[in-house]
């Protein structure tokens, strides 16, 4: 990753490629956003994020390519309360999806089934490993 | 003996929820020449007023004291009730109990109920002695000077002109048009001012009921309402030539002037050629050879836009909100993503106030479609290096401090109100507030009036405001104009101060005094006349005089000191 | 009564973690002529709905399920929340994406699919099909006196528009049910909030904060038990109580189970808002 | 200036209004007084539109019945206005040379015969029967026979035939549904009654049928107004199921003197003062998703008022606005929103609420503080929110009658939005006031007068001189 990409933020005007990348596989129009902070005010894993979800796409829209270090992507559980109420109807769920996606093509798969906690691996439903599998593991 | 009755409103809680309104009732109908009192929830309403109509009829009265709101509200509601029923208008008074006793004494109740019983009685003294009045008929001259030929001006000459009546425009620069001929297009029409304004430019010049003059200025405003005479001075090669008209009405609009770069310096305004106000930003989008930047007629790559560049800002530049700078930097920054669509576009912006018939549409799309980057936040510093522009600001959104280095800044600086405006205002008796903006009478329900009669106000002249809004206050203002000639005589308030000749010395004093220019020496011999459509019956003179030669009429001496007497 | 049938797709979930459900919607349903005849053979559903544009090879799973469902005949009904969710948002895509459909008819052997199929849950078949009505004639062991929070989560609900199940904001379908066999719905601030879904096989805490909000609003709300339509949601909010004595956990109950109970098919001693409800 | 109608009873050229709010009343006044006759329409029972249900108006805090009762006085008794309350306009034709319309007008059964009433009040009174009150906005209730407010104009009653208990009897009988004899074989009487017993003008009159009127005018404008968006459509704040959750227009009434609770701050569910209210701006507007597109223009500006009223009614009370961005831009607006922010304390939070719900007898409101970076969540008693402004349903009806042009929200376009925004595509049809688009009062206000210029102008073109 560039450094000097993380640091500042791009204001040319011309989106950079991993911007039009996400906003592609999202298929989502991030400069759509006024920043209302709706998704932030209604998700339940804000709390566990080091970034809200509006900061996230804000990040985005300034070009700042640290977003896709950012821990937020990974927490959210694509509940969609979110873009349930976007008075944009932004899909953000997908956004948070194509960060992922491109943090794994950067840095390899995220998660790998050997590792899940072992309890959870045994314990829980189908759906939540393979869900997570799915949606972490690129 | 008088027959006066007594008539308490509520006001719902406005009274009623501080004073003991049957108190004041008691005490009012305690009055020997009090023939009836009563109170009422809201004697303004219809149900009121019958009750004000029907103990006129049953008790025979002939003079009414309505304790209620200041006269300002209600004077002529229940005056007209009264004339209804034949008692004379002007033995009908307002005893103003609200403003002046319930809302002031909101903590004192029982002792803001006996200033109201107190104040009810004396306006019974002072009505009881009213003489009975008929209104001032005067002529009118139904022609009108509009003062500015921006787009409000030219709004409210057309629409006089169309109905009609005869206007004189004068304009203070050379040409018509205003402020709205420099614009590069509006939010919605793709066309320049110049071609947006043709269509009105065209029908003035050539219209019969509308004379035109331009690189003129109002000197003088004499005379009232329907009767002014106008002193107009226009620059002409030879020099200045002044022209005399008689006039019914006026309507000012004078609209805005720009805030000088200069006056915004931590936005280096006015220390490199590529830091420009939205006016400047307006021409260069007109460029023939497309959008050049000043210092060096390069095309500039990253412009960045400041709103509130000295608006919202009682510190350093303006107090209020500049109103149109939201959308003209949206309609800025698309025109210029449009001519270069590789630049970038910045807006650093507080609150965008988009607040108008599709603007809100219109600011998403310069963010969505146009790729306008919108910043929130303050632009700290703008500054001028070895020639290259700095600029400090940060995005409050995102937490990040930013340091740009753009092409070109474009300021979007307050509207001042054009120049000249205060003493154009004093010329016309009208006021204006702190910020030089002139004042309506009432800033809800009468905003295109002044508090002189026969005086208007529309477009900018009033506060910023943008083009439909200033098109439906030209209009507005047209309206009360038509309004006004329509009538056959105008009607003017009888109580107005009165002169007695056999006593008055001539001495002057009151002339000096009164300020509303309503008072002067008599031709034939040396005593003071009055103008009694000028007079607004202040007192001023009666209390200047040093021979109790002048009084208002209705307000003598003696229901002074009868009134006086009654609360002391 | 006449007997209807419909097509069934059980999905992976309900072969391992939630036998019981299955159980009590095959009784529930005999109980009201309702026939789920399982398709001869199916997937996985995929647990997930792609959420980017490169979907296609995605949707190859639950196209699958899809198809099998069309070859079946008649309505494709599922139990599974998730599964719901994952199917519809695939039928809908295939329907409204005519060349996503054509490109993915390229891959799958057991095609082609035609894209008009609608999967539907279960709840939608009790609602409108048999309607309110027909469910409180059944009812033999009315559940009156009994408090219980409506608990949809996510995936029964959103997007709104594009699932369809109920009002996304203000649901009914849940609280009508309770109310069908003579229970009482209890007010619930967070009947749709999310318990942290698929996150509990990677951020266990996330999830065990979230799901014990949504138990602590449905206790304030004085509810007996909850009552979900979703495994995983039944398993987060178990998860999250695990540590807590058993006898003051709040019981997490599959929606079916109020039919076979009300229906007198189980034993009322096996309702958990009975036996296992804290005082 | 005293402009009074004095010798102008013999008005002959006449234009319509449509719609007795602040702007249509503005538009018939001027036009009256320049000695034009002018028909105002108003579907209400009373004119004064929304106005007359506002505490007090911003910036100046001035009562706003106050500053409008003089108005709708001199509509009430003006010579040259032919008030049409509880009436609709149901068909306009223009006449074969394109000058004049022809106009149906329906005027609503009021079941009391207006020409008997004195408007005494004493079937108000004496009516055993409340329903909830769109005048109070669902915070006050109203008796099935009434007027709008004390101040109506004109103060005569009507009847809501769908909750009389006398009016849903007779219908009954009438058409089958109840025996026509009683068990003792008299024939079946109506139920209640109450309000013509005690009538002293023997003026209910239960036979009342719609009427039609049918006239013609030179000239048209439009002044139908604006509706908020129903609460119920946001599930989410709990619009519709929590009782302490209410929009701007339901505050402005709990604010008011006149209203059902006399000016107190009380909250719905319990008549408790609340001491936490939360104020949501744009809710369902600025919203293309789900609301509408536009910005309602109007709601900052009301909320800094509300909030600010709020804190003089409840001393030590807090009061939180969510917002996006504070459109405070009209004169001394920005310096209003000033003295909110700064001097009354109010808590202004950038961000938007995702959710309020019920939890131990407080609302909870779940917003984000977007400039503090962090999701917040608010403790409240009660909670106002600011409803978009849509169109009234009949504008539609009527531009489809008269063939104008309506945008994306479904208000009305003028001929070009900027340069002529009082005229239409049709010409003597003209519009003004929040038919086309949200506006303030005083906006408002200039564009009833700017309506009535045009129809000045357009009726002394037509030859009909004033018969000042």
């Amino acid at each position: 990753m560039d450094d000097s990409a993380v640091r500042a933020p791009d204001l040319s005007g011309r989106q950079a490629a991993w911007v039009r990348e996400i906003e592609t596989l999202s298929e989502q129009t991030l400069l759509a956003c006024y920043q209302c902070g709706r998704c932030s005010a209604g998700c339940p894993m804000v709390d566990e994020m080091d970034l809200l979800p509006n900061q996230v796409i804000r990040l985005v829209q300034l070009g700042m390519k640290s977003v896709l270090d950012s821990q937020a992507a990974w927490v959210c559980a694509a509940c969609l309360t979110c873009h349930a109420r976007c008075p944009k109807g932004i899909d953000l769920p997908r956004v948070m999806e194509a960060i992922r996606i491109l943090a794994v093509r950067a840095g390899g798969a995220r998660l790998l089934a050997g590792d899940m906690p072992a309890q959870e691996l045994a314990e829980a439903p189908p759906m939540a490993v393979i869900g997570a599998l799915r949606k972490a593991g690129g | 003996m008088s027959r006066v009755g007594v008539f308490v409103c509520h006001c719902g809680n406005n009274i009623a929820g501080t004073l003991n309104v049957e108190q004041v009732v008691r005490a009012a109908g305690a009055h020997p020449e009090v023939s009836f009192a009563a109170d009422y929830r809201y004697m303004c309403s219809d149900p009121g007023q019958e009750l004000i109509r029907t103990a006129i009829r049953e008790h025979q009265l002939d003079a009414v004291v309505v304790a209620a709101c200041s006269p300002a509200m209600h004077e002529a509601t229940f005056r007209k009730a009264c004339a209804a029923e034949g008692v004379n208008a002007y033995r009908c008074e307002s005893a103003n109990i609200r403003e002046q006793a319930s809302w002031v004494h909101q903590k004192q109740p029982e002792a803001a109920t006996d200033k109201a019983s107190d104040i009810v009685l004396s306006v019974v003294e002072k009505v009881r002695r009213n003489a009975s009045l008929a209104p001032i008929r005067l002529p009118l001259t139904r022609r009108s000077l509009v003062i500015g030929g921006g787009i409000s001006g030219l709004t409210a000459a057309l629409d006089l002109a169309d109905a009609g009546y005869p206007v004189i425009l004068v304009e203070r620069s050379p040409a018509l048009g205003g402020k709205m001929r420099q614009f590069s297009r509006s939010y919605l029409n793709l066309a320049d001012g110049e071609q947006l304004l043709q269509d009105r430019l065209s029908r003035v010049s050539e219209h019969v009921q509308i004379q035109v003059l331009t690189s003129a200025e109002v000197r003088q405003l004499s005379g009232y309402v329907g009767n002014f005479e106008a002193r107009v001075a226009r620059q002409e090669p030879e020099g200045e030539v002044e022209f005399t008209f008689e006039v019914g009405a006026v309507i000012v609009a004078t609209g805005w002037d720009p805030y000088p770069l200069e006056r915004v310096p931590w936005l280096g305004g006015g220390s490199h050629p590529d830091i420009v106000d939205t006016l400047t930003f307006e021409r260069m989008l007109l460029q023939p050879e497309g959008l050049r930047r000043p210092s060096d007629g390069r095309v500039p790559q990253q412009v960045v836009f400041v709103q509130c560049a000295g608006s919202r800002d009682p510190e350093r530049g303006v107090p209020y909100c500049s109103k149109v700078c939201c959308m003209v930097v949206a309609k800025q920054a698309r025109a210029y993503r449009q001519q270069v669509p590789q630049g970038s576009a910045c807006v650093f912006y507080t609150d965008i106030r988009s607040g108008g018939k599709g603007y809100e549409e219109y600011v998403q799309q310069a963010a969505e479609q146009y790729g306008v980057l919108y910043l929130r936040g303050e632009v700290g510093r703008v500054e001028a290096v070895d020639g290259q522009i700095r600029l400090q600001g940060e995005d409050t959104l995102s937490g990040l401090q930013l340091e740009l280095t753009p092409d070109l800044v474009v300021l979007a600086t307050p509207l001042l109100p054009a120049a000249g405006v205060q003493e154009l205002a004093q010329v016309l008796r009208i006021s204006a507030d702190s910020n030089g903006f002139l004042s309506e009478a009432h800033p809800k329900l009468r905003p295109v009036e002044t508090l002189t009669a026969g005086v208007f106000l529309a477009g900018c002249s009033q506060g910023p405001k943008d083009i439909p809004e200033s098109v439906a206050q030209g209009g507005a203002a047209a309206a009360k104009v038509m309004q006004l000639f329509s009538q056959e005589m105008l009607l003017q308030s009888p109580t107005v101060a009165v002169v007695d000749a056999e006593i008055c010395s001539g001495c002057g004093a009151c002339i000096e005094t009164c300020p509303y220019g309503a008072r002067s020496l008599s031709r034939v011999r040396p005593v003071a006349v009055v103008n009694p459509a000028l007079c607004q019956a202040c007192g001023a003179c009666a209390v200047i005089c040093p021979n109790k030669a002048t009084e208002v009429v209705n307000w003598d001496a003696g229901q002074i000191l009868a009134m006086v007497g009654e609360v002391s | 009564m006449a007997s209807r049938t419909y097509a069934y797709f059980p999905g992976c979930t309900l072969r391992s973690h939630a036998h019981e459900y299955e159980r009590q919607a095959l009784a529930a349903g005999q109980a009201l002529g309702i026939d789920l005849v399982e398709l001869p053979e199916w997937n996985c559903c995929g647990a997930t709905f792609p959420l980017n544009a490169e979907n296609v090879m995605d949707l190859i799973a639950p196209a699958r399920v899809l198809i099998a469902g069309g070859k079946a005949g008649g309505d494709l009904v599922t139990l599974c929340a998730v599964c719901f969710h994952v199917l519809r948002r695939t039928a809908n895509f295939l329907q409204t994406h005519p060349f996503a459909l054509e490109r993915l008819n390229a891959f799958v052997e057991e095609g082609p699919y035609d894209g008009q199929l609608r999967p539907r849950h279960l709840l939608e078949v009790v609602r409108d099909d048999l309607g309110w009505a027909e469910i409180r004639q059944r009812v033999t062991q009315p559940q009156a006196g009994v408090r219980l929070a409506a608990y949809y989560g996510c995936m029964l609900l959103r997007p709104g528009p594009e699932i369809g199940l109920d009002d996304p904001e203000q649901p009914s379908v849940l609280e009508n049910l309770i109310e069908a066999v003579g229970a009482q719905a209890t007010s619930f601030s967070h009947s749709s909030e999310c318990c942290g879904s698929y996150l509990a096989a990677t951020q266990p805490g996330a999830v065990e904060r979230a799901s014990l909000r949504v138990v602590e609003a449905a206790r304030a709300g004085g509810a007996a038990a909850v009552i979900t339509a979703c495994p995983l949601c039944k398993y987060n909010l178990e998860q999250a109580q695990r540590e807590q004595p058993e006898e003051s956990r709040l019981p997490v109950a599959y929606f079916t189970q109020l039919l076979t109970i009300a229906f007198g098919v189980d034993a009322p001693e096996s309702a958990p808002w009975i036996v296992g409800a804290p005082a | 200036m005293d402009c009074g109608g004095a010798g102008m009873s013999e008005a002959r050229p006449s234009a319509l209004v449509i719609g007795a709010g602040i702007a249509g009343i503005q538009a018939a006044l001027d036009i009256a007084n320049s000695g034009y006759r002018a028909v105002l329409v108003e579907s209400e029972p009373s004119i004064g539109g929304h106005m007359a249900q506002l505490s007090e108006t911003f910036p100046t805090l001035d009562c706003s019945q106050c500053i409008l009762t003089p108005r709708t006085v001199e509509v009430g008794h003006h010579a040259n206005i032919d008030l049409r309350t509880y009436s609709l306009v149901e068909d306009i034709r223009r006449s074969k040379d394109g000058s004049a319309f022809q106009v149906r007008i329906r005027r609503k059964a009021a079941y009391v015969d207006w020409s008997k009433c004195t408007g005494c009040g004493a079937c108000q009174e004496k009516c055993p029967f409340k329903v909830e009150s769109d005048f109070e906005r669902g915070v006050g209730v109203r008796k099935v026979i009434y007027t709008l407010s004390p101040q109506a104009v004109p103060n005569k009653p009507v009847i809501d035939a769908e909750h009389c208990r006398y009016l849903i009897s007779k219908h009954e009988i009438e058409s089958g549904t109840v025996a026509a004899l009683t068990k003792s074989g008299k024939p079946a009487e109506p139920k209640c009654g109450a309000c013509a017993k005690f009538c002293p003008t023997e003026a209910i009159d239960w036979d009342q049928k719609d009427t039609y009127e049918e006239l013609e005018v030179g000239a048209i404008v439009l002044a139908t107004g604006f509706d908020l968006m129903s609460p119920a459509q946001l599930g989410e704040y709990g619009g519709g199921q929590l009782p302490d959750v209410v929009d701007g227009l339901a505050f402005e009434r709990l604010l008011a003197a006149s209203g059902p609770t006399a000016g107190r701050v009380l909250r719905p569910s319990d008549g408790q003062e609340p001491r936490n209210v939360v104020f949501i701006q744009c809710c369902g507007s600025r919203d293309p998703a789900r609301g509408q597109p536009h910005c309602s223009k109007i709601c900052c500006m009301y909320t800094a008022k509300q909030a600010i009223l709020y804190k003089h009614h409840v001393h030590g009370g807090e009061a939180t606005v969510f917002y996006i961005d504070v459109r405070a831009a009209g004169k001394g607006y920005e310096e209003f929103l000033q003295r909110a922010q700064v001097q009354e304390q109010v808590n202004y939070i950038r961000g938007k609420v995702s959710r309020v719900y019920a939890e131990n007898g407080h609302l909870v409101v779940k917003g984000a503080d977007t400039l503090g970076h962090r999701s917040v969540d608010v403790i409240a008693d009660m909670v106002v929110l600011a409803m978009a402004v849509q169109p009234r349903p009949e504008t539609r009806r009527l531009a489809e009658m008269l063939d104008l042009a309506i945008d994306d929200s479904g208000f009305l376009c003028g001929l070009d939005e900027e340069l002529a925004p009082i005229e239409t595509l049709q010409s003597g049809v003209f519009l003004a006031g929040t038919v086309q688009g949200p506006r303030d009062i005083p906006e408002s206000v200039a564009q009833g007068s700017a309506a009535a210029g045009k129809v000045i102008q357009r009726l002394r073109q037509q030859g009909g001189e004033a018969a000042a």
